[in-house]
């Protein structure tokens, strides 16, 4: 479906890769409603892609049909550029792919630290025996894991609250400690379910530099749904938009700005009709 | 922390109270307590009283006073050990601990420590065998005994024959419960009857199924090892279907007022097996109400004398004391100590002559124990619930046990134990 | 085997007799659950605790008499008067209140908001206390219930039917406390149905269940409305304990019975009153019937494991119970 | 002015993530250990061990397994008694069919057959949550007392179905049987006892523990960033099962000697073991140990105290008891939701800032 067969240079001058996932003809349905309706779009390495609708449009949904955690009726997941076959969440975690959630899901009976060391599983290879021990391959597993995520808390400057029960957090910093959780699983795609949903300004600033340098340091494929279109606009190369689970537009932001569906059905508050 | 301290002051508790035991130590494992209180506070009135009465009629046993302490076991195995752990360090002379589970807990700690253990007709049947268990007794009878008593009484009420009729055990599904099965198969075998298993699960307070199978199958006579609530139901769902109430027998610790009482009228002629009389008017009963309960010193609030259980919890403590005076007559000494009591246990003599002298006339059978033989006669009476009267009238004299079939069951059985805990059998 | 089969029909009506049985203690978790999320493991104590006020009230027996006669060498048993039936049930009842009342007061009042498993170990601290002051109040010999419900095999159901499966069949027997327990049942559940539908605080109790802060925003008391559920727990907890104490005798066995209840429960769920009838027919059969056919060859006594079991394979195919709904996870 | 974090600094993630942070509880742990192994030996006599020590210890692993369970993955378990019968009866059956290994490798394996069991039992996790699994765990209770009363191949054909410990030796020294010396019984258990703590510790602090408790509190978003639901259920169930099989085992062997099924490992040994982790505190190891020594020594405490030292009668205290117990329950609640160790981590954040709380 998507026109272009190679990379791209975006504006700023980064060159965007092959295409990593691609959705094809996407269908979810829940019992006789339909969430997703035949949506096919790509996402290419380097890059980041917006997704972006007015509420109910199916985005969430979209993000959950990657993630492994809804199975679409219809359509094709293809990664790398093979078909996914039927797969379980947690083996798509393992194939690279983290995720935010739009309503924070993180662990709140557990410090920040161990919240953060959770992104970690993937990379933990010692048994249960050797865990039970601690002794040898799992402290030295556990000590490799505590350096990666440390960088990734400097990184987010979450220093301070690493002991703290998240259940004691702002909102704001949970957001942020979600965020950390899934850069230490040192994701290829990094999903973000609203990063931003009721943050003030300056957070937001926050949050808009984080995703920019996780993108711009490690190279992490990003795709993120997010409401505030100037956030969107500033930072994603490609943006698809959707409406009542159709998708409606698919492009960069200039592109997606002007083109007249999308300023019907979403932006079309200040058009009149 | 906390538990430390608790444990110091456990420690000095139990230390300032195993200074002051003088006298004759006799612990009661009582449960007033629990799914078995009904059942478990006559007999601890029972037992408690005619230690009391002993003291105050006789000066004690021998010339020493008797000290019982009682100990709340809830019939619950943990508890029971609590009990046991912190009354033998006060020189506790004999255990009468009264639950299976418990019971077979101290066998093994009372044999290391010394101390002589008495299940009356409940335990481990095979530590009749006194060469394997020298430190266990239950006479004067067991429950292979009132296995065998019951058919015993079924033959006579069937011109010696049950050839060709059908048998049901209706038993709580528990080690307690089982113990008869073997000696009823070997029985049907002999004489010809078909025996039926019917397990009930515990606690039995739904039986709805096993009376559906006895009304179906429609079983000549239902024997019952019951337990508890068990009981109760029992009798009320035997009314319920219709089984004719004098076909229905109940082993002894099935056969006490509160067991039938529940069911109205309609218990009226259930059976029940004894391993002692029910007489209201013996002389004993009138001295523990003038000198122990109109003192004050009773266990309990009175209403219990006289009943069942309470009979048997003073028939059991009656035992204690002969063993004891018999201790003390053995050895010459009045202050004995357990090894000292376990000594007259197997030289206990029970006859008519001293049931009398002791206002307890034919109370029990008479019978005599040794070495070899820790279990007694076995003999029992079958009795039956006349509901109008809410009394139980004995309808037989003690009945004997076949003794051959049940020798051998113990024999075989010990020898077992034996085998399997390297114990050389023999005479201490 | 003709005989066979209509002994088979035989345990199924007895079974779903059994299962009303059940039931009847269900209910008393499914109020509360329903209305305030907790898992009363006091409910089986509470049934006890009811049983032994009622008979207790009846005979005219002192209250803690044992207590007091211990603390001041008194030797007061009875207060030498028998209280009517219909008089002892109503006072019972007041009791029951008194402890539902005392319970929010005391205890759930201070624990507002606090997870399930906070408030499901209240409860169990609850069991704990009713089941000593029960014993202290009563005192723990086997009573008598003599309320003078009937018992027995229905003679007339055993006649009409004798002549069906040949000279084998008795009948079939219908325990006439069954046929009762039935009849109540049914005139408690329609009862609490007509409550909850057509008065006031009924409907209160019912938006309660369906979202509290709606219910506070429209000025519901949440306090009173707990106290209600409680006292018709309680309530309920005495019908279970009459039904249950009136074949085994009012005993502390009786508070096992919840045991009865739990998978009943699980497959009803613990939200539906219809699903913990329906539940407890299901169970009440299902173990009565593989008792009678598969008991015999494995020796017997199954029931207790099989109804869970039954639960069990049940919950697999359908996690939420039988009339929960289909859950739909999000995140 | 001692317990404080301050001036204790952490120069490796391993001196971190080490279980006791602060050097005065690190001090106080081997204090304890010390006393345990070292001095208690010494002066402890029968009652106190039977009564008090043994119950204690055995309880304790039993407690860990369940909270491991229960605390840490968030699987309601009411199976516990059964789970303990299935450790009880295998230790027997290896007891008496190689009576020439050492007992210590029995209760070993006995934990290891327990798992194997709790495991096939914790199948319908998967599907089944919360209370509607705890009472799923009944159905392995119910059934597995059953099948041990039933089947007599397990108390080897015994005319009485109860099973009895054989004599058997450590080092020359009888560990069970009636002649064990009351150290010895102590010594054993303690060693499990630490043995399965500092497990329980290593494994909840790592990364198979970060999964548990993943699960625990939100299992969707868990398996969205990794979790294998399936593996983290039944490595919990089995890892619980083996404690709950090893506390059974010495259960039977160590302490009571003798047991028989329904009597001993009924549906009231699992309502009380999870009362002891609920009270003591989900989701800690020292929560189990608080939970097992409240729910083993206050009766004892309050029969010490109305029966020997106010007098009153035994069947008046034992009620009085659950009265306390009860309202205990309701006030430790009241005041602090989360447990004894809860009420213990709140002393010491207050201990930590102390004399300058503010």
């Amino acid at each position: 479906m998507s026109e272009v067969q190679t990379g791209y240079v975006t504006e700023d001058g980064r060159q965007i890769g092959d295409v990593m996932l691609d959705l094809r003809a996407i269908t979810l349905r829940f019992g006789g409603v339909e969430a997703i309706k035949n949506i096919s779009f790509d996402i290419r390495e380097g890059e980041i892609r917006a997704i972006i609708g007015p509420n109910g449009a199916g985005k969430s949904s979209m993000l959950n049909v990657i993630s492994g955690f809804y199975v679409p009726q219809e359509g094709e997941v293809w990664f790398h550029g093979k078909k996914r076959p039927p797969v379980k969440p947690f083996q798509v975690a393992r194939q690279g792919i983290a995720r935010t959630f739009q309503n924070i899901a993180l662990f709140e009976g557990m410090s920040v630290l161990d919240n953060i060391m959770t992104g970690r599983l993937n990379y933990t290879k010692s048994g249960m025996l050797a865990q039970a021990i601690w002794k040898g391959k799992a402290e030295r597993e556990e000590t490799e894991n505590r350096e990666r995520v440390e960088r990734v808390i400097d990184f987010l400057e979450i220093q301070a609250i690493r002991k703290t029960p998240v259940g004691r957090l702002p909102y704001g910093l949970k957001k942020r400690v979600e965020l950390a959780r899934a850069l230490a699983a040192e994701p290829k795609l990094l999903l973000l379910d609203e990063p931003m949903a009721g943050m003030n300004v300056e957070e937001k600033e926050d949050m808009s530099r984080f995703i920019l340098d996780v993108n711009d340091e490690f190279g992490t494929t990003i795709a993120l749904i997010e409401h505030d279109m100037g956030v969107v606009m500033d930072l994603s190369d490609r943006v698809v938009v959707m409406d009542y689970g159709k998708k409606i537009g698919d492009g960069t932001p200039d592109e997606v700005r002007n083109n007249q569906d999308v300023i019907d059905a979403y932006l079309g508050v200040a058009h009149d009709e | 922390m906390k538990m430390k301290t608790l444990t110091t002051l456990a420690l000095t508790s139990a230390l300032v109270a195993g200074s002051a035991a003088a006298d004759l130590v006799i612990p009661d494992l009582s449960y007033r307590t629990g799914p078995y209180a009904a059942g478990g506070t006559p007999f601890s009135d029972g037992y408690q009283d005619y230690f009391n009465l002993l003291n105050a009629r006789d000066g004690g046993i021998g010339g020493e006073t008797v000290r019982v302490v009682e100990c709340e076991t809830g019939y619950n195995t943990e508890r029971g050990v609590e009990c046991y752990e912190s009354t033998k360090g006060e020189g506790a002379l004999i255990y009468q601990p009264l639950s299976t589970g418990i019971t077979y807990q101290l066998i093994p700690k009372t044999t290391a420590d010394e101390i002589p253990l008495h299940t009356m007709g409940y335990g481990r049947t095979s530590a009749a065998a006194g060469e394997v268990f020298p430190w266990v007794f239950n006479y004067p009878a067991n429950y292979w005994d009132a296995a065998s008593v019951m058919v015993n009484y079924l033959l006579e009420q069937n011109d010696g024959s049950l050839e060709g009729k059908n048998i049901a055990l209706l038993f709580h599904n528990s080690a307690y419960g089982k113990e008869p099965i073997r000696t009823l198969e070997e029985l049907a075998e002999e004489h010809g009857f078909t025996f039926t298993q019917i397990a009930v699960d515990h606690p039995g307070q739904e039986q709805k199924s096993q009376w559906l199978q006895i009304r179906r199958e429609r079983p000549d006579y239902v024997l019952m090892w019951g337990w508890g609530v068990m009981n109760q139901v029992a009798i009320q769902e035997a009314a319920n279907v219709g089984f004719p109430m004098e076909n229905f027998i109940g082993n002894w610790w099935a056969g006490a007022e509160h067991d039938v009482t529940p069911a109205g009228a309609a218990s009226d002629g259930y059976l029940s097996l004894n391993m002692n009389r029910i007489d209201t008017s013996l002389p004993v009963f009138g001295q523990i109400d003038s000198m122990v309960h109109e003192a004050g010193n009773a266990a309990g609030d009175g209403s219990n004398i006289g009943s069942v259980l309470y009979t048997r919890g003073m028939y059991a403590a009656m035992l204690a004391a002969e063993a004891i005076a018999k201790a003390q007559e053995i050895h010459g000494v009045a202050d004995v100590t357990p090894a000292m009591v376990r000594d007259g246990m197997e030289a206990l003599e029970i006859t008519n002559a001293r049931m009398e002298e002791l206002g307890m006339a034919q109370i029990g059978p008479e019978f005599s124990v040794s070495c070899e033989n820790h279990g007694g006669s076995g003999l029992g009476i079958v009795q039956q619930w006349n509901a109008a009267d809410a009394e139980w009238v004995a309808l037989t004299d003690y009945i004997s046990p076949q003794d051959a079939l049940i020798d051998g069951l113990i024999a075989e059985d010990s020898t077992a134990f034996a085998a399997e805990n390297n114990i050389t059998p023999g005479c201490l | 085997m003709p005989a066979d089969f209509y002994y088979g029909i035989e345990v199924v009506l007895n079974g779903l007799m059994a299962g009303v049985m059940y039931a009847l203690v269900a209910l008393g978790f499914v109020l509360i659950f329903k209305a305030s999320g907790i898992f009363n493991f006091a409910q089986g104590v509470m049934a006890l605790f009811a049983a032994l006020t009622l008979v207790g009230i009846m005979e005219g027996q002192v209250p803690f008499a044992h207590l007091i006669n211990a603390t001041f060498g008194t030797e007061i048993h009875h207060f030498g008067w028998h209280v009517p039936a219909l008089l002892a049930i109503l006072l019972t009842v007041g009791v029951m209140v008194i402890f539902a009342w005392a319970v929010q007061r005391f205890l759930f009042r201070h624990l507002v908001g606090q997870e399930p498993i906070i408030l499901f170990m209240a409860t169990i601290g609850l069991a704990y206390f009713l089941e000593g002051v029960g014993d202290l109040m009563w005192g723990s010999n086997i009573k008598t219930l003599a309320l003078g419900l009937p018992q027995g095999g229905a003679r007339w159901i055993e006649d009409a039917t004798a002549g069906l499966g040949g000279d084998d069949f008795y009948g079939f027997f219908i325990d006439k406390l069954d046929l009762v327990a039935t009849l109540v049942a049914i005139v408690l559940v329609a009862g609490l149905i007509a409550f909850s539908q057509y008065t006031k605080h009924g409907r209160a109790m019912r938006a309660v269940a369906d979202d509290h802060q709606a219910a506070l925003s429209v000025g519901i008391s949440l306090n009173f409305i707990w106290i209600l559920v409680w006292s018709l727990a309680g309530f309920v907890a005495l019908v279970a304990g009459v039904m249950w104490g009136a074949k085994s005798g009012v005993q502390f066995s009786l508070s096992l019975i919840a045991l009865k209840a739990l998978p009943v429960l699980m497959l009803g769920g613990f939200t539906s009153i219809p699903g913990a009838i329906v539940g407890g027919l299901i169970i009440g059969v299902g173990e009565k019937l593989f008792e009678f056919l598969v008991g015999p060859m494995v020796g017997g006594a199954t029931e207790n494991w099989f109804a869970y079991v039954l639960a069990l394979l049940f919950l697999v195919f359908r996690p939420q119970g039988l009339f929960g709904e289909k859950i739909i996870e999000r995140v | 002015m001692l317990y404080r974090e301050a001036g204790d600094y952490k120069t490796s993630y391993e001196a971190d993530s080490q279980t006791f942070p602060i050097a005065f509880d690190r001090y106080r742990y081997w204090f304890v250990l010390a006393v345990a192994f070292l001095v208690l030996p010494f002066l402890v006599n029968d009652y106190v061990v039977n009564a008090l020590l043994l119950p204690f210890l055995i309880y304790s692993i039993a407690a860990i397994g369940l909270n491991i369970l229960t605390g840490y993955t968030g699987q309601v378990s009411l199976g516990t008694g059964g789970f303990m019968a299935v450790g009880a009866y295998a230790c027997y059956k290896l007891m008496t069919a190689f009576p020439d290994v050492n007992i210590l490798i029995h209760v070993l394996l006995a934990g290891g057959i327990t798992a194997i069991v709790g495991t096939l039992f914790g199948l319908p996790s998967l599907r089944i949550k919360g209370f509607y699994l705890a009472v799923a765990t009944l159905a392995a209770q119910f059934f597995l007392v059953w099948l041990f009363n039933k089947v007599a191949w397990f108390y080897n054909y015994s005319a009485s179905g109860q099973i009895s410990a054989p004599e058997r030796f450590v080092f020359g020294v009888a560990v069970t049987g009636p002649n064990t010396p009351a150290w010895a019984s102590y010594l054993v258990c303690l060693v499990f006892v630490t043995f399965c703590a500092l497990i329980a510790r290593n494994l909840t602090r790592g990364a198979l523990g970060r999964q548990w408790m993943a699960i625990r509190d939100m299992d969707i978003a868990a398996e969205i960033i990794g979790v294998n639901p399936l593996k983290a259920k039944l490595t919990a169930f089995a890892v619980s099962s083996f404690f709950v099989g090893i506390s059974g085992a010495l259960f039977f062997a160590v302490y009571l000697g003798a047991v028989e099924v329904g009597e001993a490992f009924g549906i009231n040994k699992s309502f009380l073991v999870l009362f002891m982790i609920i009270i003591g505190g989900l989701g800690s190891i020292f929560g189990a140990f608080a939970g097992a020594a409240f729910l083993v020594t206050l009766p004892v405490f309050l029969k010490l105290i109305g029966v020997d030292l106010l007098g009153w009668p035994t069947d008046l205290v034992a009620h009085l008891q659950l009265v306390v117990v009860g309202l205990l329950i309701m006030f430790f609640l009241v005041k602090e939701p989360h447990g004894l160790a809860q009420l213990w981590r709140v002393a010491k954040e207050k201990l930590r800032l102390w004399p300058f709380p503010h």
